[in-house]
C-alpha cells in the first residue's frame, strides 16, 4: 500500500467526523448561485451559517428556500422551511415588502408542491389571497397564474371546464407583467384545446402570447404550426397560410415541412376554387 | 499419492467399462467449451463463419491471433494477478484469525457476531452497488485496484469463516492444551498449531478464492475507468462488446486469460484435489 | 503430506510473477496520479465499437491535439451492453469523463439536470472552427441538420448535448444471392413487392432444401422493421388523438388511451399489428432470442438474404461480407393499399430522425471550456466531413461534404412523420416492456387473425396498467424537476433584483417562470386524466 | 460438540479480551464494505430515490407498491421453479462422485479428478457463448439433435394431442423465444450439470467409507442402488446439505444468466424474470433505486426465513 493510499483511507474513514467546509467565507450571492447549480445542500449550509451569524430577514428567507430542496428531502425539512417562512410573514409589518410576499408565495408552494401529500385546496386559497394583496407586485401576479392553473386542472367533470376557463381568463386583467400574461395565455389556450372547448379561443390566446414573444426558440415552430392548423380548422385559410408560410420560412429542416407544404398547397387550391 | 485403503479393494467386479463410459461421456460434454476455445482461437472470421465446429487444418492456423491476444491480455493478467493474489492472502489471513476467535471461545457477543457474519451470505447486492460506489468515492478509492482487493476481502469473509471455523473446531483439543501448557498465547497457537494443521485446506480455499476473484467482473467494470487498470474480467467484457467480433482473436484472448490458472493448476493440482478430497469442506 | 519439489517450484514461480505484477501496479498507481499529469486533458466516452469508429475518433483527436499542443484528448469506448450502468455510476461517483454520450434515452431528467451542463449559451454563438465558410456567422445550433432540436430538453429548458452522427434505417441485401434467386439485383420497389420477394425467397430455399430466411433478425434488428411499419399505421391516428394542433408527435397518444380515444381494437392498431405480423413472419424464426451479432452472422453466412438495420451497420457489414452488399429503404404501403392504405398519409419522412452520437458535458468536467472547444472542432463542417469519410457514418452537421458512398443513406425528407409505436416513441419503458414481452404472440404460428387477437387481448390486459405506471413516473419526475426549479425561481429573482440591469439574468428568470408554468400545466392535465380514468383502467385481478 | 475453550461470561471477556483482536480486522472490513452499503440500501428503501443525491422520504410506499407488483410475485414463482431445477441438477454430480468412487483403479480415479478441474479454466463467457450456440433455433445443436433422432416429430405429435401450441412441423424450436420454453431451456442449461468442486467434496466424504462396509453389504446381498442409499448417501449428506444451502441462496439472488440470455425484461412473456433481475431492471433500467432497494430487502427477508427454516428443521448431524 502506498502512503498516499493509506492517507486517503484514513481521511475517508474520518470524513464524517472531520470539520466540514465550516468557516469558509460566503456571501448571499454565492449561495444563490449554488442554488442555480442545484447544489442545494451546500447552499443550505452557507445560508444557515449566514443566518446564524446575522439572522436578517434576507438570510432566513434564503435558508428557508434552500431547505425546500435539501437532500434527503422529507416532510421534516419542508416543515422547518415552512416555520421560517411563516415567521417571516408574521413578524412583518409591511404587507407589500418583497420578502413577505415571497415568503407567502413559498408557503403556498409548499402546500401545492413540496410536502409529500400536497393540499391543493389550501394552496389555491393561499394563492387567491396573495393575488389580491394590494401592491403585491410580481409575487401576487405569479400567484394569480398558479391559482388559474389549479382552478382549471382541479379534478372535475369536463363539463365544468368551460366555466373554469372563463374564470381563469378573468385573472388576465390583473396581470401587468408581459411574461406572466403570456404564461397564463398559453395555459388558457392549452385548456381550451385539450378540453375541446373552443378552438377560436385557443387561437386567440396563442396569438396574443405569440405577440408578447416566446422565449424558447424551440417552441416557436410549434407555435406557428399550431396557430396555422387552428386557423385552418376554424376556417380562416388566409391566416393559416400566413402562419404556415412563416413556419416554412423559418424551420426548413423540421419534420413537418413536407406536410405543411402540402397543407399550404391545399389551401391555395381552395383559394383558387 | 497416498493410497491407504479407502477404496473397496476387495470388492471388485471384473470390469468397470460402463462406469468409464459414463464418466467419459459427462466429462466430454464438460470439456467441449475448452475444445471450442482452443480450435476457434486459431481461425480467422471467414473460417469460423464457414465452419464453426470443426478445427481448420493446421496449415491455416492463425497464430497471429495468439500474438494479438498476448499483447492485449497480458497487462490485464498482471492487474488481475495483483488483485486476486493480494485479495486471496488477505482474505485467508483475516478469515483464519476470525475463525480462530469463533472456534476457540464463547465470549460475550460471539454468537451475535457469528450470526452477523452468516447473514452476509444472504444479502442480495445489486441495490447496494450505488452506496458502495459512493463509499469508495468518499475514500478516494475509485479507479484503483486497491478497492477491488478490499471489497473482495470483505466479500470472501463469510464463506471462509464458515469453513475454517468448522475445521479448527475439529482439530484435536490436546494440541491446544499442550501449547497452552508451554505458555503459548492465542497468537502463537494460531501460528504454530492451526496454520500447520490446516495447510491443505488453506490451499484449497486459496484456490477457490483465487478463482472467484479472477472471474469477478461486475465491480471492476463499474469502478475502473482507465484501461491500464483493467482486470481480466473487464477486459474480456470489453472485447466481447465489439460489434464485429473477431472470434479467433476473442477466443485466443480467453485462452490467454486462462493461462495463469493453467499454470497455477498444473503445479498445485495435487494440493487442490487432495485438499478438497480430504473432506476439509463440509456442512 | 509429502512435499513435492515441483509444487514448491511452481508456487515459487507464481510468487515471482505476482511480485512482478505488484511492482507494476505500484508503479502504475504512482504515475497515474492526476497531479503528475500536468496537461489539460479532455476525455470523452462513447459506446461505438463498430469497426473504424474508434480509429476515426482517434484520428480526429490526434488532429485536434496537433492544433492544440497543450491539450490531450482521450476516448473511452465502453460496450453498449454495460454503458448505462457504467455511465450512471461514474456520474454519481463524480469520476465521469468530460464528455459522455447521452443517446438512447439512458439518462433521466434527473440525471441530465444533476450531472450535465446546459449548453444554451454556447450554442447561440457561432462555431469558430467554421470561420471562412458560409455558416461562419450562424449560431452553432443552426449548423446541425435538425437545428439542434433533438438535443433540447423542453422540461429543463436547455440544450444538453451536441450530436455528431445520423442513423437512417435501411435494409441491406446480399446482391449475389439476390441475383441467384431473382435473376436481377433490383431491390423491391413497393411494399407488396417486398412481401412477395420474401415469399419467393422462402419458396426458393425450400425447393432446394436450403435453409434460407428472407430477413435476418434479432431483438436489436427487428425494431428497425416493426416499429417503423407500426408507425406508418398510426400516422393518421397520432394526428387525430393529439391534444394540441402543433402537428408533432408527443405524449398525446398515452393520455388518449386513458381517455378511451383509441384502444387496441381500433382499426389503425389492428392494421399495425397485422403489418408487424406480415413482416415478422419473414424474419428468421426465433429472432426474439437472438442478438445483433447473431443476425449479422446469419446474414454474413448467407443464411438470410436481407438485414434491416441502421446506416451505422454498413461499415461493419462491408468489412466482413464476402458478397456485394446492396441497400434499399424499406418501402411503405401506398395510400391505395387495400389493407394498409387507409391509415396512412403517405411516404415517411426521415427529417425527424434524431441525430445520434450526441455528447453531453458533465458538470464534474475540469476542463469544460476545452471540452466544448473540442466539440466545436468535431462538429465544424470540415471536421464533420472528414469524420464521415473516416468512419463511413452520416454526420449530424448540415451541408458537410459526405462521401458518395453514403448517398443511399441520406435521409429522405419528402414525406410525413410516422405515428406512435407502443413505446410512444421511447417515452414509456414499462409499456414497452409489455409490448416486447408479448410480441411472440403476434408472430406465433397459426392463423393471422388468431395471432392478432391474442396480441390484442394480451395488450388490453397488461398495457394500460403499465402505461399508467409510466405516466405516474413521468409526473413524479416532472414534479421533482419543478421542485428544483422553485429554488431557481427564487435565486434568479433575488439576483435580478440585486442587479436590475442584467438582461441575461432577467431572461433566465422569465424562462424559469415560463418553464415551471408550462410543466405544471401539462403535469396537472396528465394527473387530471389519470385520476378521472383511474377506475376504468385498473389492472384486472389475477385469476 | 466439544466444550469451548472459554465460557461466555463478562469475566471471560475481560480475561480473554485479546481474542477479540482476532476478529476485529475481519469485522472492520465487513462493516465498511458490506454492512454499510446494505444499511444504506435499507435506509433508501424508504425513499423515492433515483440513485443521485435527490431523494424524498416516502415511508412504506415502496413496500406497498411491491405488495401489489405482479411482476415481482411472478418472478418469485419463476425462481421457485429454478430452485427446483437446481435440486435436480445436483444429482449428476452426486452420481458422478459415486461412480468415480466405485472405480477400482486408483490411477483412473485420480485422472478423472484432474480432468474434472480442467473445465474450471474456461471463462464463463465462453460457456455462455457455447450454450447460446447450442440453443440457437436455426443452427443450434439441440434442434439438430431433435430433428436427427426423430424426437422433434414426437414432440409435434404430443403437442397436437395436448394442444400446447408450442411445437410445429417445419418450424425450428425457439428455445428462448417462446415463453413456454424459457423455463425448460433454463433447466437444460448447463447439461450435464457437473460442478467440479461439488464432485470433489463428495468424493472426500465417500473416502471415509471403509472396505469392510462394502464387504458386509455384499454379504447381505445389497445391490448397487441399495449401497448408494444405505452406505454412500448418508456419508455425504452433510456436504449435500451445505451445497444445497449455498445453491438455494445463489439461485434466489441470481440474475446474471437471465440478464445475459434473455435481456433485462426477462425475455418472451417475461418468463425468465427473477427477483434479482427485477431489482436490476428497476435500478438500472427504470432508475427507481429506492424501489430496487425495497425489492432487495424483501428478497433478503425471504432468504433469511428460508435459512432459518432450513437450520431448524433440516439439521443433520455435524
Amino acid at each position: 500500500m502506498t502512503p498516499a493510499f493509506r492517507l486517503s483511507l484514513l481521511l475517508g474513514l474520518l470524513a464524517p467526523v472531520l470539520p466540514g467546509a465550516e468557516g469558509r467565507p460566503g456571501t448571499l450571492q454565492d449561495g444563490w448561485e449554488l442554488v442555480t447549480l442545484y447544489r442545494f445542500n451546500e447552499a443550505e449550509a452557507l445560508f444557515r451559517r449566514l443566518a446564524d451569524r446575522e439572522p436578517s430577514r434576507e438570510h432566513r428567507y434564503a435558508l428557508a428556500v434552500s431547505l425546500l430542496n435539501r437532500q434527503p428531502k422529507s416532510d421534516r425539512t419542508v416543515a422547518e422551511a415552512r416555520r421560517y417562512l411563516t415567521a417571516l410573514v408574521k413578524e412583518s409589518t409591511a404587507p407589500d415588502e418583497e420578502i413577505t410576499l415571497a415568503a407567502r408565495f413559498y408557503v403556498a408552494r409548499i402546500l401545492q408542491l413540496h410536502q409529500s401529500k400536497p393540499d391543493l385546496a389550501a394552496a389555491r386559497l393561499a394563492y387567491r389571497e396573495l393575488s389580491r394583496t394590494p401592491g403585491g407586485g410580481f409575487w401576487a401576479e405569479v400567484a394569480a397564474v398558479k391559482w388559474a392553473t389549479l382552478h382549471v386542472y382541479e379534478v372535475t367533470p369536463w363539463s365544468e371546464k368551460a366555466a373554469r376557463l372563463a374564470e381563469a381568463e378573468k385573472e388576465l386583467a390583473r396581470l401587468t407583467s408581459p411574461t406572466l400574461r403570456k404564461d397564463l395565455q398559453i395555459i388558457l389556450a392549452d385548456g381550451y384545446e385539450k378540453f375541446g372547448i373552443s378552438l377560436p379561443a385557443a387561437l386567440h390566446h396563442l396569438e396574443e402570447a405569440w405577440a408578447a414573444g416566446i422565449e424558447r426558440g424551440i417552441d416557436q415552430g410549434d407555435f406557428l404550426a399550431r396557430m396555422g392548423e387552428l386557423a385552418r380548422r376554424i376556417g380562416d385559410p388566409a391566416k393559416a397560410r400566413g402562419y404556415f408560410t412563416e413556419f416554412l420560412r423559418r424551420f426548413r429542416r423540421d419534420e413537418r415541412v413536407y406536410w405543411i407544404t402540402q397543407k399550404v398547397a391545399d389551401l391555395e387550391q381552395g383559394d383558387r376554387r | 499419492m497416498n493410497t491407504s485403503g479407502s477404496t473397496p479393494a476387495a470388492f471388485r467386479r471384473p470390469s468397470d467399462w460402463t462406469k468409464h463410459l459414463f464418466i467419459l461421456l459427462l466429462l466430454g460434454i464438460e470439456l467441449l467449451p475448452l475444445y471450442m476455445m482452443v480450435q476457434v482461437s486459431l481461425k480467422d472470421n471467414a473460417a469460423f463463419i464457414r465452419n464453426p465446429w470443426l478445427p481448420s487444418s493446421p496449415a491455416d492456423w492463425q497464430w497471429e491471433n495468439w500474438v494479438h491476444a498476448a499483447r492485449l491480455v497480458l497487462p490485464y493478467v498482471s492487474n488481475s494477478l495483483f488483485v486476486a493474489v493480494t485479495g486471496t492472502m488477505l482474505t485467508l489471513a483475516l478469515a483464519l484469525a476470525g475463525a480462530y476467535f469463533f472456534a476457540r471461545s464463547r465470549l460475550p457477543f460471539s454468537r451475535l457476531l457469528w450470526a452477523a457474519f452468516m447473514v452476509l451470505m444472504m444479502l442480495p447486492g445489486i441495490a447496494n452497488i450505488v452506496p458502495l460506489f459512493s463509499l469508495l468515492k468518499e475514500m478516494s478509492l475509485l479507479n484503483t485496484l486497491y478497492a477491488l482487493v478490499l471489497v473482495g476481502v470483505a466479500g470472501g469473509q463469510a464463506f471462509n469463516l464458515f469453513v475454517l471455523r468448522g475445521f479448527i473446531e475439529d482439530l484435536p483439543r490436546d494440541l491446544f492444551e499442550a501449547a497452552e501448557i508451554d505458555g503459548a498465547g492465542h497468537f502463537q497457537q494460531l501460528v504454530h498449531v492451526v496454520v500447520p494443521m490446516s495447510a491443505s485446506i488453506l490451499g484449497t480455499l486459496a484456490i477457490l478464492a483465487f478463482l472467484n476473484k479472477w472471474n469477478e467482473f461486475l465491480l471492476p467494470l463499474i469502478i475502473l475507468r482507465d484501461r491500464e487498470l483493467f482486470t481480466i474480467g473487464v477486459g474480456l467484457i470489453y472485447l466481447d462488446g465489439e460489434y464485429v467480433k473477431q472470434w479467433g482473436q476473442i477466443m485466443a484472448a480467453y485462452l490467454f486469460a486462462a493461462l495463469p490458472l493453467l499454470i497455477l493448476f498444473a503445479f498445485t493440482m495435487r494440493l487442490f484435489v487432495r485438499g478438497l478430497s480430504q473432506g476439509a469442506i463440509k456442512g | 503430506m509429502k512435499r513435492r519439489p515441483l509444487v514448491w517450484a511452481g508456487l515459487a514461480a507464481f510468487a515471482l510473477i505476482y511480485a512482478v505484477a505488484t511492482v507494476r501496479v505500484l508503479i502504475l498507481s504512482a504515475t497515474a496520479s492526476p497531479v503528475a499529469n500536468a496537461k489539460v486533458t479532455v476525455r470523452f466516452a462513447h459506446f461505438y465499437l463498430e469497426p473504424g469508429l474508434r480509429e476515426a475518433y482517434a484520428q480526429i483527436a490526434a488532429d485536434y491535439m496537433h492544433l492544440h499542443p497543450g491539450v490531450r484528448v482521450e476516448q473511452i469506448a465502453v460496450p453498449q451492453r454495460i454503458f448505462n450502468a457504467w455511465a450512471k455510476t461514474q456520474l454519481i461517483g463524480g469520476t465521469a469523463p468530460d464528455l459522455v454520450l447521452v443517446d438512447g434515452g439512458q439518462f433521466t431528467l434527473e440525471d441530465l439536470a444533476r450531472h450535465f451542463t446546459p449548453l444554451h449559451e454556447w450554442v447561440e454563438a457561432p462555431n469558430p472552427y467554421n470561420s471562412g465558410t458560409d455558416v461562419a456567422d450562424l449560431p452553432w445550433r443552426e449548423t446541425f441538420i435538425d437545428g439542434l432540436t433533438g438535443s433540447y430538453d423542453s422540461r429543463l429548458l436547455s440544450y444538453y448535448s451536441i450530436p455528431t452522427s445520423l442513423f437512417t434505417n435501411r435494409v441491406f441485401f446480399n446482391r449475389a444471392l439476390w441475383r441467384e434467386i431473382f435473376g436481377t439485383e433490383t431491390p423491391p420497389s413497393d411494399y407488396e413487392d417486398f412481401l412477395a420477394a420474401c415469399e419467393r425467397i422462402e419458396a426458393w430455399g425450400a425447393a432446394r432444401g436450403r435453409p434460407l430466411v428472407p430477413l435476418a433478425g434479432s431483438v436489436y434488428n427487428a425494431p428497425f422493421l416493426i416499429d417503423f411499419l407500426f408507425g406508418t399505421q398510426t400516422q393518421r391516428r397520432q394526428f387525430e388523438v393529439a391534444w394540441s394542433a402543433h402537428l408533432r408527435a408527443d405524449l398525446s397518444p398515452s393520455v388518449a388511451l386513458l381517455q378511451g380515444r383509441w384502444d387496441f381494437s381500433d382499426p389503425a392498431l389492428q392494421a399495425a399489428f397485422r403489418i408487424v405480423r406480415d413482416v415478422g413472419r419473414h424474419i428468421q424464426p426465433g429472432f426474439l432470442q437472438l442478438q445483433r451479432d447473431d443476425a449479422n452472422f446469419a446474414f454474413l453466412q448467407g443464411r438470410a438474404v436481407m438485414l434491416a438495420s441502421g446506416a451505422h451497420e454498413a461499415a461493419s457489414l462491408r468489412a466482413q461480407a464476402e458478397f456485394p452488399l446492396g441497400v434499399f429503404a424499406l418501402p411503405v404501403p401506398g395510400t391505395d393499399h387495400p389493407r394498409y392504405g387507409a391509415q396512412i398519409f403517405g411516404p415517411v419522412t426521415e427529417a425527424n430522425i434524431r441525430p445520434a452520437g450526441a455528447f453531453g458535458l458533465t458538470r464534474t468536467s475540469r476542463e469544460p471550456v476545452q471540452a466544448v472547444d473540442f466539440l466545436r472542432y468535431l462538429t465544424s463542417q470540415a471536421t464533420a466531413a472528414r469524420f464521415a469519410a473516416l468512419s463511413g457514418w452520416l454526420t449530424a452537421v448540415a451541408d458537410a461534404q459526405i462521401p458518395a458512398a453514403l448517398d443511399p443513406f441520406r435521409p429522405v425528407t419528402a414525406g410525413y412523420a410516422n405515428g406512435f409505436d407502443l413505446s410512444i416513441r421511447r417515452r414509456h419503458p414499462d409499456a414497452k416492456r409489455v409490448a416486447d414481452t408479448n410480441l411472440h404472440l403476434l408472430i406465433a404460428a397459426g392463423s393471422d387473425d388468431a395471432a392478432v387477437a391474442a396480441y390484442t387481448a394480451a395488450l388490453a390486459r397488461d398495457y394500460p396498467p403499465a402505461l399508467r405506471l409510466d405516466l405516474e413516473n413521468r409526473v413524479a419526475n416532472t414534479r421533482r424537476n419543478v421542485m428544483r426549479q422553485d429554488g431557481n425561481l427564487a435565486a434568479y429573482r433575488w439576483m435580478s433584483q440585486a442587479a436590475p440591469d442584467d438582461t441575461v439574468l432577467k431572461r433566465r428568470f422569465n424562462e424559469v417562470a415560463e418553464q415551471i408554468d408550462g410543466n405544471e400545466a401539462e403535469n396537472y392535465f396528465i394527473m387530471h386524466e389519470l385520476a378521472r380514468t383511474a377506475a376504468a383502467t385498473q389492472p384486472p385481478a389475477r385469476p | 460438540m466439544k466444550p469451548p475453550a472459554s465460557r461466555s461470561s463478562p469475566a471471560a471477556a475481560f480475561r480473554e479480551w485479546r481474542l477479540y483482536l482476532f476478529v476485529l480486522p475481519s469485522l472492520f472490513l465487513v462493516a465498511l464494505f458490506a454492512y454499510f452499503p446494505a444499511a444504506s440500501a435499507i435506509y433508501h428503501s424508504l425513499f423515492d430515490w433515483q440513485g443521485g443525491e435527490a431523494k424524498q422520504y416516502v415511508a412504506w410506499a415502496n413496500f406497498n407498491r411491491a405488495w401489489s407488483d405482479r411482476v415481482l410475485w411472478d418472478s418469485f414463482v419463476t425462481v421457485a421453479f429454478l430452485v427446483g431445477f437446481n435440486l435436480v441438477k445436483m444429482l449428476p454430480s452426486i452420481a458422478l462422485a459415486v461412480v468415480i468412487h466405485r472405480l477400482r483403479s486408483e490411477r483412473w480415479q485420480y485422472l478423472y479428478r484432474v480432468l474434472l478441474v480442467v473445465p474450471m479454466l474456461v471463462p464463463g463467457l465462453v460457456t455462455l457463448f457455447i450454450w447460446k450456440f447450442y440453443l440457437d433455433p436455426n443452427l443450434g445443436l439441440l434442434n439438430r439433435l431433435l430433428d436427427a433422432t426423430g424426437l422433434k416429430a414426437a414432440l409435434v405429435g404430443l403437442d397436437r394431442l395436448a394442444g400446447w401450441g408450442v411445437f410445429a412441423e417445419g418450424v425450428p424450436i425457439g428455445w428462448l423465444s417462446q415463453p413456454q420454453l424459457v423455463l425448460p431451456s433454463l433447466f437444460l442449461w448447463g447439461f450435464p450439470w457437473i460442478g467440479a468442486v461439488g464432485v470433489l467434496i463428495y468424493l472426500a466424504g465417500l473416502q471415509a467409507i471403509g472396505t469392510e462396509v462394502y464387504e458386509a453389504a455384499e454379504l447381505d446381498g445389497i445391490g448397487p442402488v441399495g449401497k448408494f442409499f444405505y452406505i454412500e448417501l448418508p456419508l455425504i449428506l452433510t456436504q449435500v446439505r451445505l451445497n444445497l444451502t449455498l445453491l438455494i441462496i445463489s439461485t434466489l439472488q441470481g440474475y446474471g444468466l437471465q440478464l445475459l440470455l434473455l435481456g433485462d425484461t426477462g425475455g418472451p412473456g417475461g418468463r425468465g424474470m427473477t427477483p434479482g433481475l427485477w431489482m436490476y431492471n428497476r435500478a438500472f433500467i427504470a432508475g427507481e433505486f429506492g424501489y430496487a432497494c425495497a425489492i432487495g430487502l424483501i428478497l433478503f427477508g425471504f432468504i433469511l426465513a428460508l435459512s432459518l427454516v432450513n437450520n431448524r428443521y433440516v439439521r443433520t448431524r455435524r
